[in-house]
């Protein structure tokens, strides 16, 4: 008979056969249930997979965060570091073996505050990192104080009245610093990662994968599920991403839209 | 009042409730007017599943360590229960679910394993708070109730407490746990009528108490607001965050402000910054990002600027246990800096001292114009102990910044030679001391100068300063000591609760044992410490660090070499473990 | 008889009694003969003395490097920071005392490489603080490495096959960074500098000065006074910097107009 | 040969080629097959003016510190020349030009503040210069001729070295050059033809000699680039710039490559990177860089990644003095980090060892898996010495690195105990060894796990891999020592020369002395200092700091009190002053 029960266990066999969760390590990530983290951590499992990289020729660069964990959730070679020093890790350890594909991963304080010197200068250099940065607009694993991304008047344990600084933008931000592929996703939406991600790897440069995602445990009322559901939408029909300007004016007028911002078409 | 000395723990699942139950304990005796030392436990892991224990220890005299064996376990959850039993006293009475909301399995239940000695009070939780408050939510309070019962203690404690804890969420709320508790209390009275205790009998609410519930990190962010903090600058981490949130709450209600900044790096910056202003400024850290701060904080050395740093230490190296206790930073703080950066360092050994110590050191680091460190740690920033409610005098509270004179008004001297090494510091803003503050070598006028004349003095200025901190810096307190002693222990920190009682064991066993309290890590009075060392046949220093860290500094004061204790287990220090060293100790000099 | 020397003195005192060189320190500045660093000092010191600020409200911050000096050659007070840590340090001294004037001063090192991760933060939270830095595209006090704005290819002794990474614009980081007031300036213009302060000083958060200038010692081919001189030129006629976009584009499509390129036209 | 110990210094302004003089000197007399230790100091602004200075201390016996008292001082500029006057052996030779380029009035004279005994030697040096070669520039090479002249060096050495020093301009710079120094030489044949010495009389070019003239920064980089450096991450940074500099340059002739980061920060996370992935990396720095690269330290000694950090000491705390030298960083180094967080740390004491210490520290860091750490100071780092060219061996070079057993595949476990503490290191690449390394504490796979067994026993591994190094890190070495010694001297770093030098002197006096040096500064061979410190009536430790940061760190290795002699004068240790300061110690023991 086929229980419910069985029925799972045929599918997870029948996901793991087919190589989909080779990337995903033994060890069931800890992020709450929910979390938007999942999403992210599906998308480039998949890419991992799709691509059929050697996950022994793969190393996973993170932070210290609810998305720094991913190292430890990942099958590839993975080093887990302080917070906000993934890029120039990933740095050295790029130069060091051109051949390791590099995921450097962290959330919107390990990139945008503590780190927030290394990403121009990564992106400057054109090193040939991919980086996903989850962005929450919180911190997750301290429980929930404002990152650079809050919005005005964010409500926390840290910021009782509301806070009061602006947000930053990490899509613009790449764009400014020369960025030479800059994708913004929805972690609600693993196949588009997977697809981005696939693209972004060809890249021979640094990729920048701004991950827009969901804190449901300490975030109730900005990036929730719901806002982020209705907000989010595909790149204008016929978007041109290879054009910089383009990407500037598309980045300035509209904070949600979704796809490949940026690609200045390098090859190897 | 009958001598009590009694440790209750409450562990359950997040989400049943523990952490509450164990805070309304703690405020239930420190209401009957009984010494409290809690500490809770809880998942290091955000998402929330895992286990919470708490750990409350109420005696009628004053409580100065952690109780190691639980008299009483409260089980909300059998099977994270399980984990406690080694740490039941013989004859602990264990409180659980009677109708557990899910079946307990053989190999997940909590009876099965109990000692043989475990008076057993087997409670339907759940069931009674479902008929007295339609909810089973208020089961914790329930087992509350039938533990107060088989105590002794006077329920009227509890309402009490529990009226406050709920009051806000108003009296639909509070009948509601109050039903619950009641429910749990009757239970016990009738079920177990011929096995109720009077452990706590005549105890009574004493509203009077001058006491206060306090966390040391609850202490340390009132001390701020005490000594008038204007600016707090900061960057969250385990387990300096609370302080961070606390003020961030009450600061700006008296017209400061709390800025999280983009690093730690920064938060010194602003603090150097702030102090250089005139303003009281803070910060508070842990190890990693502590360490971010170390070329800031000889910056603060070198141009002289005052700043107070909290270091909230945690298991390490690096990210370490972020949620473990441990006395591992204390090398960093006195030694951390490149060049001869000597710089203050104080460690608060309880929650009184929290604040005490970091109203102190606004005073420290503007009279002594350098940062000064606060080395706390985890278990000390999270337990709670029923203080005297701490006030600050006004001469406390006092600016003890040394202005420069009216005189030397146009002709000032920022680096001015003094015999004790302190210079005036003028603030912005003070018309015709303008001068410009530097981390470069310097002149008296604060001209870059690197001549060997020039260095030589000032280096020495620099450090003549620290030793002229020492008359305003607590000195090392000895207890329970006398004119020799066969083994003399030396302690700091959030350790030293567990010195001072395993001291007191054994001395009252008859031994000839004492300790000494550091608070002073830097600069040291070393006189005080060598003579100790000296008329002590053996010196103990236990630390929970690997490397014996005050050891090290301070082991070349006497010429015998010092036994070490070092337990990196992320635990407070047990007390037992101590008194066990000592004895072998005195064994050894007995043969 | 007028000899030159006398004529000279005399020029001098006259100055000294228009109250021009009141914001100047005693010290003589170390820097080499012919820097573009003196047009920004006669600049800022003829803004003080225009403005009448009272010497003891201001203060001046400083970094490291041969701009890092900065805070030795102002008669207001100063404080001479460590590398990189201008802008957290003129935060601290601005809230603690907002009846003060501050000004951080830094080289291009000392902001945007060291110091890179402080400028997006005092821009989002828009403390009151003047920031000039002073971007002559090479590390001047340590003798001539190339900087973060170094254009590629460039050769010093510790880039002697040429640099490989593109240069960052500091104005476009500011914008976005949302600062509040943006101005793009020229060393070789002391005048136009006291101009530009002069308007950004009543900008109630935070306000850039992004200041073109020569090292004639360690650069002899980038930001030569020669180049600079040709390069440089006033923005368009009818130029409106309340626009943010039309900042964006102004300085995506030219790198070397000069004067205020953004202003929100916040009061206080 | 005759006995030589000759100490020469030139003199002038920047722009007057002073230090291709000295330059030009040392090269001559190292070719002379001479030992030659030289030091030179130029100001520490950019804009260019200001005094330069050379020393070159010449000797037939191996140099192993700096000459104090000059018997020969080149002036090219005679008012900055006045500042050189007390460091004038009595009898100095002074060579100077009579015919100066601009006048020079009483209160800028040299002649007027010479010692009596002074042997002056007035030389036209720009006017012979003009007529010999058609320019003044050449100046600073007539002085030199007239210096080789009235010395009795053979001109043919200078001729050479002139040759090679310019011979990339081509062959007219070279010609004109050498019509300068001929003119000078010339003139003091004839001229002082009755004054002539022949203080290196039978020197001979020794073009077999295996001596090359170093920095110790050079060293270092051709440490780095012999060992096969693959990656250089750093930040500009004074005295270690030209470590960067020299790596820029070869480097990448050999593959490497060097990258010139953001800030410190970067550069030890990149560092760190490159060795993860299985690449030689290292990275340069000095007292504020390498506080800021504290953090990441703590990270490479939790996470066991191997790290090759110089840390080339400068005058501090904070910015302090960029251009001088100090030893005062070794708190830091040993200290610095929060956590228990001991690493290796190991400082040469002269040229020579620069290059072999380099060499072996990426051995170190390879096989026990932790930041090794290389102090040097502005000294060390800027004198040049002219040493026995340094090779390495293939042995020396090899990869140390433990790998993992083909048989761990798939099941491997990254941080496995072992009695040396040390575990298997699989390289990213590698098929069935994939695991991920952290900065949490870990279970030997690297899973996080902050239980008290954990912790406990993973800080115990990685404190006895730095004891299982002490195996392979050089033991304290005696000089000039015995059985028992009135006075023990214990040095490192760049003192070390002039205790050497000092014990010497004391020693050919009759005097009971001898010093120990200290390479590996932590862990330490206590066993041997302790042995050497028991059999040392007075133990005397002189360092370039104030608060005794080695003798912090071993005084309590013995029971009787430790002498200390600290200078923080920026400027290298005379041998005088220890020489005096034992002679001290000696007159004390005698009462
Ligand atoms: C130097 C240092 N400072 C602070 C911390 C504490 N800390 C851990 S994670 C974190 C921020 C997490 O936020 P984010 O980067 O957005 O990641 P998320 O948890 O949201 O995924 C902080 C401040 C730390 N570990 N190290
Ligand atoms: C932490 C630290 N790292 C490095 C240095 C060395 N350093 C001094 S100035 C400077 C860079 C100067 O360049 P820039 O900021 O552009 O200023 P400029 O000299 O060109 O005015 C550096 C790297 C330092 N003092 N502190
Ligand atoms: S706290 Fe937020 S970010 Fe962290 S795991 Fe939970 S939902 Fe995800
Ligand atoms: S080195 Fe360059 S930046 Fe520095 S003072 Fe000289 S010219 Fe100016
Ligand atoms: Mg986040
Ligand atoms: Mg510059």
């Amino acid at each position: 008979m086929k229980t419910p029960a069985r029925v799972l266990v045929e599918q997870v066999r029948n996901i793991r056969e087919s190589g989909r969760f080779a990337a995903r390590s033994n060890a069931l990530p800890t992020w709450c249930p929910g979390c938007g983290y999942f999403g992210i951590h599906q998308g480039l499992s998949d890419c991992i997979a799709e691509l059929g990289l050697s996950l022994h020729d793969v190393v996973t660069v993170s932070g210290i965060g609810c998305a720094g964990r991913y190292a430890f959730f990942s099958s590839t070679y993975g080093l887990h570091m302080v917070h906000g020093r993934t890029l120039p890790t990933a740095t050295g350890i790029k130069l060091a073996n051109p051949r390791l594909t590099v995921f450097a991963i962290g959330g919107d304080g390990d990139g945008l505050a503590i780190g927030a010197a290394h990403f121009p200068h990564i992106a400057r250099r054109n090193i040939n990192v991919n980086y996903l940065l989850f962005d929450n607009s919180i911190y997750g694993l301290t429980k929930g104080q404002p990152s650079p991304t809050s919005p005005v008047g964010s409500k926390t344990k840290a910021s009782p009245y509301g806070t009061l600084d602006s947000p930053l933008n990490a899509t613009l931000m790449a764009l400014t610093y020369g960025a030479s592929f800059v994708a913004r996703l929805f972690a609600g939406d693993p196949k588009g990662i997977t697809k981005a991600l696939i693209e972004g790897i060809k890249n021979p440069g640094f990729s920048i994968f701004h991950i827009y995602t969901s804190c449901v445990t300490f975030d109730k009322t900005f990036k929730t599920w719901t806002n982020l559901k209705k907000w989010v939408h595909p790149l204008p029909k016929g978007y041109d991403p290879t054009d910089m300007r383009k990407a500037f004016d598309e980045v300035l007028s509209d904070d949600f839209s979704m796809g490949i911002i940026y690609n200045r078409g390098e090859q190897l | 009042m009958t001598e009590v000395d009694f440790t209750v723990e409450v562990c359950g699942m997040a989400g049943d409730g523990t952490i509450a139950v164990g805070g309304l304990i703690n405020e239930a005796m420190s209401l009957g007017a009984f010494s409290v030392l809690g500490f809770d436990s809880y998942p290091a892991e955000i998402r929330g599943f895992g286990r919470c224990v708490t750990n409350s220890r109420i005696g009628s005299s004053e409580i100065v360590a952690l109780g190691e064996q639980a008299h009483a376990l409260i089980s909300l959850n059998d099977e994270q229960s399980r984990s406690r039993v080694p740490f039941l006293a013989e004859d602990c009475m264990v409180f659980f679910d009677s109708a557990p909301p899910t079946k307990v399995t053989e190999d997940k239940s909590l009876l099965s394993v109990l000692p043989p000695g475990a008076q057993i009070f087997g409670i339907p939780f759940g069931n009674l708070a479902v008929s007295a408050a339609g909810s089973a939510r208020g089961r914790n309070l329930t087992a509350l109730g039938g533990f107060a019962a088989v105590c002794g203690i006077s329920p009227d404690l509890f309402r009490e407490v529990i009226g406050k804890k709920f009051g806000s969420k108003g009296d639909h709320i509070v009948s509601v746990n109050l039903k619950s508790f009641d429910a749990g209390y009757e239970y016990s009275k009738s079920v177990f009528a011929n096995r109720l205790g009077n452990i706590f009998s005549d105890v009574e609410s004493n509203a009077a108490s001058p006491r206060v519930m306090l966390s040391g990190n609850q202490a340390i962010g009132m001390a701020a607001i005490d000594a008038g903090l204007k600016l707090y600058f900061g960057y969250p981490i385990t387990p300096a965050t609370p302080i961070m949130e606390y003020l961030a709450k009450y600061l700006p209600k008296q017209g400061g402000r709390v800025v999280q900044m983009e690093d730690e790096i920064s938060s010194i910056a602003a603090v150097l910054g702030g102090f250089y202003a005139g303003a009281r400024a803070m910060t508070a850290t842990s190890g990693p990002g502590f360490a971010l701060m170390t070329e800031l904080i000889t910056h603060g050395v070198m141009a002289e600027i005052p700043a107070v740093i909290i270091d909230a230490q945690r298991g390490g190296p690096s990210t370490g246990l972020p949620t473990k206790t441990e006395q591992s930073d204390l090398h960093a703080a006195v030694f951390g800096g490149p060049g001869d950066s000597a710089r203050i360092v104080i460690a608060p050994t309880n929650v009184s001292e929290c604040y005490y110590f970091v109203l102190k050191s606004f005073q420290l680091a503007e009279k002594y114009q350098t940062p000064v460190i606060i080395l706390t740690d985890f278990f000390l920033d999270n337990r709670v102990e029923n203080v005297v409610a701490p006030k600050a005098s006004e001469e406390q509270k006092a600016c003890s910044n040394v202005f420069p004179e009216e005189s030397s008004k146009d002709n000032y001297q920022r680096y001015h030679y003094s015999s004790s090494g302190i210079s005036p510091r003028a603030i912005p803003g003070m018309e015709g001391f303008n001068f410009t503050a530097t981390g470069l070598e310097h002149t008296e006028k604060g001209i870059p100068d690197y001549s060997p004349e020039t260095h030589s003095r000032m280096t020495e200025k620099r450090h003549q300063k620290l030793f002229s901190a020492l008359v305003d810096l607590k000195e090392p307190e000895e207890f329970l000591s006398g004119d020799s002693l066969d083994v003399g222990v030396i302690g700091w920190g959030s350790t030293f609760g567990s010195i001072v009682e395993a001291v007191q064991r054994l001395r009252k066993s008859g031994f000839s044992v004492g300790a000494l309290k550091i608070s002073s890590i830097f600069p040291l009075h070393s006189e005080i410490i060598r003579k100790f060392m000296a008329k002590s046949t053996v010196v103990l220093i236990p630390e929970l660090n690997y490397e014996g860290q005050l050891a090290n500094l301070i082991g070349h004061l006497d010429s015998k070499p010092v036994e070490r204790l070092n337990l990196v287990t992320g635990t407070p220090m047990p007390t037992s473990v101590i008194q066990e060293r000592i004895y072998q100790l005195m064994e050894v000099l007995a043969q």
